[in-house]
């Protein structure tokens, strides 16, 4: 009733193409990032250290791995080194210039992953599939035992870890131990912001639709003049581009810290589930996916001991993470067998039902 | 030029000087080979009927092995926990059709492959839950596999043999014969092969499809059964082995995703390769290249052979 | 035709179902939204967060120290009613050895005002240490974590009694000596460095160079990745080929057990083969009767004939209050975890007495954990006489440096078979000292120490 | 040396030229020594029972496939090898025998990446979608536009093309091909799997094309009637060689032909 395209005509190719064409969802969209921000009023340092930061992280890797898997059709479990890359290139940037703003080395750190990606990315043409899933593995264990082998990456620290240094932006610290949940959170939303909307310009023109026809079917979008190589490295480096900003945002506005063991092959698993749960080829489906992938074990955390206490059953730690484990391994299944093409579509498929409410015939 | 002679000449020229170890490397891979084989042989079972990748083998493996030694600790004696464990494997299959692969039918490959990521969390934390997640020793003694060693005295050196590796060596053999035969002279093995072809043709020769996956899937769960107690008789029986069963996955690719025999030419030069890699080359970068050193293997040799070693070359058509 | 329309039936169904998936998933959000906000602190009790794993690839070191450490506050609870009156709230935050889960406990946590963390892994510790100045939040990583961080006044949040790697490293190199009948007796000897892959197992690197030179004998690496930890076979190989006279392990999970086992396969004689205090008795056994003979560093009783176990045994497990299985209270690990509380409690203690507060803060353990002195008599009074040596911390020293000593695997259990063992102070503290002053100039505007200095109660 | 410079020795008034061209796969002969050519301007259908290498011969002209023998001069350029982008590029598009459009994109899309070699704003603009990007995307919108309507599908437009009727998605496919404004048009059974009133649609249309924008098509049809009433000339295979070649009229009363289809009378209405 009150989700409505009818009225709005458009006048001009370009209003008829822009990525929101309903006023509705515009507006809609105003308020989610009017919401997000009014969050850091909140001052709630738990829900914005350990829910928000964490969850536009993983939701920016996912848009990452979405570009590459989702939009391309190019399935890779090397995101966590890719992440990875980002987070090393960004500690040896800003030690090496320790004047350079925080911000551009962590811009800066993704396109050392991109490089990287662009690299593990050539045997794409050869290979497919699964073929090429497995092919990924090797970035991801290679790179790995680079992170512990080459101690230059870490500045010969004896602890074999990064730590991030203080730094700020104008004047106030966002990284190191006193920068304030509130501070980093507003420096990750605005980058995740600002990529997010890159990343919707991308994939909704010239190059989107080109990595696409090559996910549909390659050899009509070859016979077509759209160039397999040079598309899919380029799918290759603005994923790892969009990854390894995630990685750098990571131990730099999250963790505080790392071990080469943070980007190990789970982190990449991790990111693939909720490229997978929020919906391949959809960019909004990345934020829903690392919601549920992310914020539900929380949820599930808190949820499951206040379901069974009261029933007398005390559970241990132990259990709970158990029980999330097998929770989380049955909404996989649950989502894919209800809506194999993940959360996105459900959404769509609600605003659909919306648009025609209350007559839908 | 140093470089150059540690590469390329004193790897060979300490083959040379040192057959015993050159033979005992060569074992060693065998049998890492034949151990990484039989997981993968799980992986072809399952994705020549199905066309599904199961990525969740590796956790059946744990799992099965995990069953096993947690009856055995509840006092079952050994060889009944055995029968057990196949029994539970065998409600594991049915339960895999019925709520996983029933439901998502049609569904293509990619979706399917997720779905068994959805299985590896759900095994993980389900055998967590029951079994604990504190390591457990395999009941090697109880099972009646061999022990202990034989040292021969080769080439000037001495070259140890481990039962219990000859043992998973022959038995690895066994399984793959047993299978062979299952594929070529039983009506089901027959119709296994009508569904790797054309799922339709085996329809139309009265077989169900949810039949046949829960006959692959046992079986493949049979085979992971195998693996874990091998697995488990080198080191012990925890949720740390599945990482290992990543290994399969260089494996997998090399002998191509449908070839039985690919499964075990590929492990065994996966091996075979790594074991050689790490021995001679390895301590060049300062060792533990093995951890991807099969991933690169397997890389390359995609590069030049896109189909892997038993593939049929891909005519491209539209 | 027909087809087609089933079809599209299908895809209505489907609708159907996604949308009562959404209703479902609207409702569930609705009703437990009450739910969360439920983490009221109680003021009249001291919250003390224990970060453990029971599952994972590290869960088989992870479970009998969990076991351990939460027994022993539990047992005070029950017993003492806490610690000086004060009912001690205890949660365990399960991190899977995870740095990640590791954060995301740390952070819910620490809004119930913790008054200690104990990481139970480097990988948690450190993203852990600026912070924990920061959220007033004293860090207890017992014998692992950063070894530069015994330096206190660096580190005055940071606390790693007893000893640090660097100190365990030095104590296995002089045993090794003394059975050699002196060091001077390594030189032109061989010995074998097998050590998990991670910030854990390189930590001890340079020192064990330097050792090398100063003692000229020579160093194999054989660096062993988390995901290789139970397919050790090539290392091995490399082991039997090298020959090495001597063999340390720095291992940890089920990578111990993995190598013990190995070493048997190869035939490496065990009575060479060393280790840092990290193997249990679950990684022995599995060998068992081979194992014979294998060595490691620790620093206190591996065995249950002391009165705080038996009070543990009575007052916790004979209650059903643990998840321990009986037969395993005082086996190695699960005594560390005892251990771990003893300080966690001993400190609390401490700030008690210093603040005279009854409920302290994290600031007040910190406190407390600086002054801390237990002696022979405080180690009898809490029943653990021969337990463990005195300890003592101070502001400078936050790690005490502890001469641990040497026990054997007899087949069934650990027997102590040396006496105490100190460190090679000379060798260490220098390292020490320039790790610490590395670390506070790389991670540049790292604050200057400007907690007060307590007497020692 | 390369093509560009050599001389050109086919007339002028051809706009592709077949020589001698052979193809196999493994010992597989799917074309031998077949010649033909594709005048400026013509429908040149290419007919021939199942299997007798005529899709094989489109692949080889649009560079899928690289022809064991013989060479295709298109344009005056004459190569042996050639890629399919480059090909594309050169001016020839195609449409496919099952249908090869990209399922998940919607309409609009999928005639949109039609566009995409005449596409050239930097990646930098790409990632504002602003500036020289905007105005390159209208400008092509507004082209994809016109064949919207020209097509007559303006009602599908939104719609994921996986989810259209098989009529429908052959017309989306020839929108693709006409996007790239080509020079040669090759149609891979256009009309296969159409009802009567689909097929004179689509007759209608590669009339139109053929005649408003002087586009040169190549055609493989099944359907004679179809065939005789478009094309100008009609080349014949059977058994990957050349058995006739000329006129609809001429190819009809050529024995080889009539003997050829005779065998396979149902050909007709199975396509």
């Amino acid at each position: 009733m009150f989700y409505r395209e009818a009225g709005q005509f458009k006048t001009s190719y370009t209003a008829d193409m822009a990525i929101f064409p309903l006023r509705e969802d515009r507006i809609g969209l105003a308020v989610i990032i009017v919401c997000a921000y009014a969050l850091a009023l909140t001052g709630n340092s738990f829900l914005l250290q350990a829910v928000m930061i964490p969850f536009l992280i993983f939701s920016l890797a996912a848009i990452g791995l979405n570009l590459l898997t989702g939009y391309t059709g190019l399935l890779s479990l090397g995101t966590g080194a890719f992440m990875g890359v980002g987070a090393y290139a960004c500690y040896k940037l800003t030690t090496l210039f320790p004047g350079l703003n925080i911000v551009l080395c962590i811009l800066a750190s993704g396109f050392f992953a991109a490089a990287i990606g662009v690299v593990f990315g050539l045997p794409s043409l050869r290979i497919k599939g699964f073929y090429l899933a497995v092919a990924t593995l090797a970035a991801q264990f290679f790179l790995q035992w680079c992170f512990i082998r080459v101690p230059w990456l870490v500045n010969y620290n004896v602890s074999g870890a990064i730590e991030a240094p203080l730094r700020t932006l104008f004047g106030i610290p966002i990284v190191g131990a006193t920068a304030t949940p509130e501070t980093r959170y507003l420096v990750v939303l605005t980058m995740v912001i600002g990529l997010t909307w890159v990343a919707s310009n991308l994939v909704h023109g010239r190059v989107g639709r080109a990595w696409m026809a090559v996910r549909d079917m390659d050899i009509a979008a070859e016979l077509i003049g759209i160039r397999l190589l040079r598309t899919k490295l380029l799918a290759f480096a603005v994923s790892s581009y969009f990854c390894g900003v995630a990685g750098a945002l990571l131990v730099f506005l999250w963790y505080g810290g790392a071990e080469y063991d943070v980007f190990n092959i789970n982190q990449s698993f991790f990111i693939l589930f909720m490229v997978i749960i929020g919906g391949l080829g959809s960019l909004i489906g990345s934020f829903m996916g690392a919601a549920l992938i992310f914020i539900m074990p929380i949820v599930l955390g808190m949820v499951v001991p206040a379901v069974l206490n009261p029933f007398g059953l005390g559970v241990s730690a132990a259990t709970i993470e158990h029980l999330r484990f097998m929770i989380v391994g049955a909404l996989i299944i649950f989502f894919l067998i209800v809506e194999p093409h993940g959360l996105a579509r459900l959404w769509q498929i609600g605003k659909q039902k919306l648009r025609v409410w209350p007559f839908p015939y | 030029m140093n470089m150059l002679y540690s590469i390329f000449v004193e790897p060979f020229v300490l083959m040379g000087s040192a057959p015993d170890l050159l033979i005992q490397t060569l074992w060693e891979g065998l049998v890492a080979g034949v151990l990484y084989a039989l997981i993968a042989l799980g992986f072809v079972l399952i994705f020549k009927a199905s066309g599904v990748f199961n990525f969740a083998q590796g956790i059946m493996v744990v799992f099965a092995a995990l069953t096993l030694v947690g009856f055995h600790e509840m006092g079952v004696p050994a060889l009944l926990a055995l029968i057990l464990t196949i029994g539970v494997m065998f409600v594991l299959a049915v339960a895999v059709e019925r709520v996983v692969l029933r439901p998502l039918v049609n569904q293509p490959d990619a979706i399917l492959l997720m779905a068994t990521f959805g299985l590896t969390y759900f095994l993980i934390g389900f055998g967590e839950l029951i079994f604990g997640g504190s390591p457990k020793q395999m009941i090697t003694r109880e099972l009646y596999l061999p022990q202990g060693s034989t040292d021969l005295d080769l080439l000037g050196g001495l070259v140890r043999f481990q039962h219990i590796d000859i043992a998973a060596a022959v038995i690895a053999s066994l399984i793959i014969a047993i299978l062979a035969v299952f594929f070529s002279k039983t009506r089901i093995g027959r119709a296994l092969r009508a569904v790797a072809d054309s799922h339709k043709a085996a329809l139309s020769v009265g077989i169900s499809l949810g039949q046949i996956w829960v006959i692959v899937w046992f079986a493949a769960g049979i085979v992971a059964l195998v693996a874990g107690i091998m697995w488990g008789a080198r080191s012990d029986v925890s949720f740390a082995l599945q990482i290992v069963a990543l290994k399969a996955l260089p494996v997998l690719i090399l002998g191509g995703l449908t070839s039985i025999p690919g499964a075990i030419v590929g492990g065994l030069i996966i091996g075979v390769s790594e074991k050689l890699g790490e021995f001679y080359w390895g301590s060049l970068v300062g060792g533990g290249i093995e951890t991807w050193l099969a991933y690169i293997i397997a890389l390359l040799f995609l590069l030049y052979r896109p189909q892997g070693l038993f593939g049929d070359k891909i005519i491209e058509r539209i | 035709m027909k087809n087609q329309t089933g079809a599209t039936e299908a895809g209505t169904i489907t609708e159907e179902k996604a949308m009562s998936t959404l209703k479902s998933l609207a409702l569930a959000a609705v009703v437990c939204a009450p739910l969360l906000p439920a983490t009221a602190t109680a003021q009249d009790s001291i919250y003390v967060p224990l970060l453990t794993y029971r599952t994972g690839a590290f869960a088989g070191s992870g479970i009998p120290i969990a076991d351990g450490m939460r027994d022993y506050l539990t047992m005070l609870n029950e017993r003492d009613g806490g610690i000086g009156g004060v009912k001690l709230i205890l949660e365990e935050c399960e991190t899977g050895y995870d740095t990640k889960k590791g954060i995301e406990c740390y952070e819910a946590i620490k809004s119930k005002n913790p008054v200690i963390v104990n990481p139970w892994s480097t990988g948690i510790t450190l993203p852990l240490i600026p912070r924990a100045a920061v959220d007033k939040v004293p860090i207890l990583s017992m014998a692992y974590g950063l070894s530069a961080s015994a330096d206190g006044t660096t580190f005055p949040w940071v606390f790693n009694p007893p000893a640090t790697y660097w100190d365990g490293l030095s104590q296995v190199i002089s045993y090794i000596g003394a059975q050699e009948g002196g060091l001077d007796k390594l030189k032109g000897k061989k010995l074998g460095y097998i050590f998990l892959d991670a910030g854990f197992g390189r930590e001890p690197i340079p020192l064990l160079e330097q050792l090398a030179k100063d003692y000229g004998f020579e160093v194999k690496f054989y660096p062993i990745a988390a995901q290789d930890m139970q397919n050790q076979s090539s290392q091995w190989l490399n082991v039997r080929r090298d020959k090495p006279d001597f063999m340390v392990l720095w291992g940890w999970g089920a990578m111990n057990g993995a190598a013990v086992k190995e070493a048997a396969r190869t035939g490496y004689p065990m009575n060479k083969f060393f280790s840092v205090w990290w193997p249990g008795d679950d990684d022995l056994r599995a060998t068992g009767e081979p194992a014979k003979g294998f060595r490691t560093l620790n620093w206190h009783s591996a065995d249950g004939n002391y009165k705080a176990l038996s009070e543990i045994k009575k007052h916790v497990v004979d209650k059903k209050l643990s998840q321990a299985n009986p037969d395993k209270v005082g086996e190695l690990l699960y005594n560390r975890g005892v251990y771990n509380s003893m300080l966690i409690a001993e400190g609390i203690r401490n700030a008690q007495m210093l603040s005279g507060k009854k409920v302290v803060t994290g600031e007040d353990v910190r406190r407390g954990l600086e002054t801390m002195n237990v002696d022979a008599e405080r180690l009898k009074a809490m029943g653990m006489e021969g337990f463990a040596q005195p300890i003592k911390l101070t502001c400078a020293d936050h790690n005490g440096h502890l001469a641990t000593f040497m026990q054997e695997w007899d087949g069934k259990a650990f027997v102590k078979v040396s006496d105490a063992i100190p460190p090679m102070v000379d060798k260490v503290k220098p390292l020490l000292d320039s790790a610490a002053k590395d670390y506070a100039e790389k991670n540049a505007g790292w604050p200057k120490r400007s907690e007060a200095c307590d007497k020692a109660s | 040396m390369n093509g560009r410079e050599m001389p050109v020795t086919v007339d002028v008034a051809s706009l592709l030229a077949v020589e001698n061209v052979s193809l196999s796969f493994g010992g597989v002969k799917a074309l031998s020594d077949v010649s033909f050519d594709i005048r400026r301007g013509e429908i040149r259908a290419i007919i021939g029972p199942n299997g007798a290498g005529k899709t094989s011969m489109l692949n080889c002209i649009n560079g899928f496939y690289h022809p064991t023998q013989g060479s295709i001069t298109f344009n005056g350029e004459r190569r042996r090898r050639m890629r399919p982008s480059a090909a594309a590029a050169g001016g020839i598009a195609r449409t496919f025998q099952n249908v090869a459009l990209f399922k998940g994109m919607s309409t609009l899309d999928n005639i949109m990446t039609g566009r995409s070699l005449k596409m050239h704003s930097g990646f930098f603009w790409q990632l504002l979608r602003h500036g020289p990007a905007l105005k390159e995307e209208t400008a092509h919108r507004r082209v994809v536009e016109d064949i919207i309507d020209f097509l007559e599908i303006q009602h599908i437009r939104r719609i994921p093309v996986g989810k259209l009727p098989y009529g429908l998605q052959k017309r989306v496919e020839l929108g693709r091909a006409l996007a790239m404004e080509p020079q040669l048009l090759l149609l891979d059974e256009p009309m296969a799997g159409m009802n009567l009133e689909e097929k004179e649609d689509m007759s209608r249309f590669i009339l139109d094309v053929n005649q408003h924008f002087g586009t040169t098509i190549a055609l493989i049809e099944h359907d004679m009637g179809v065939v005789m009433d478009l094309s100008d000339r009609v080349v014949v295979l059977e058994y990957g060689r050349k058995i006739a070649d000329g006129t609809p009229q001429e190819v009809k009363r050529d024995e080889r032909v009539v003997a050829a289809y005779l065998g396979l009378a149902h050909e007709g209405d199975q396509a």
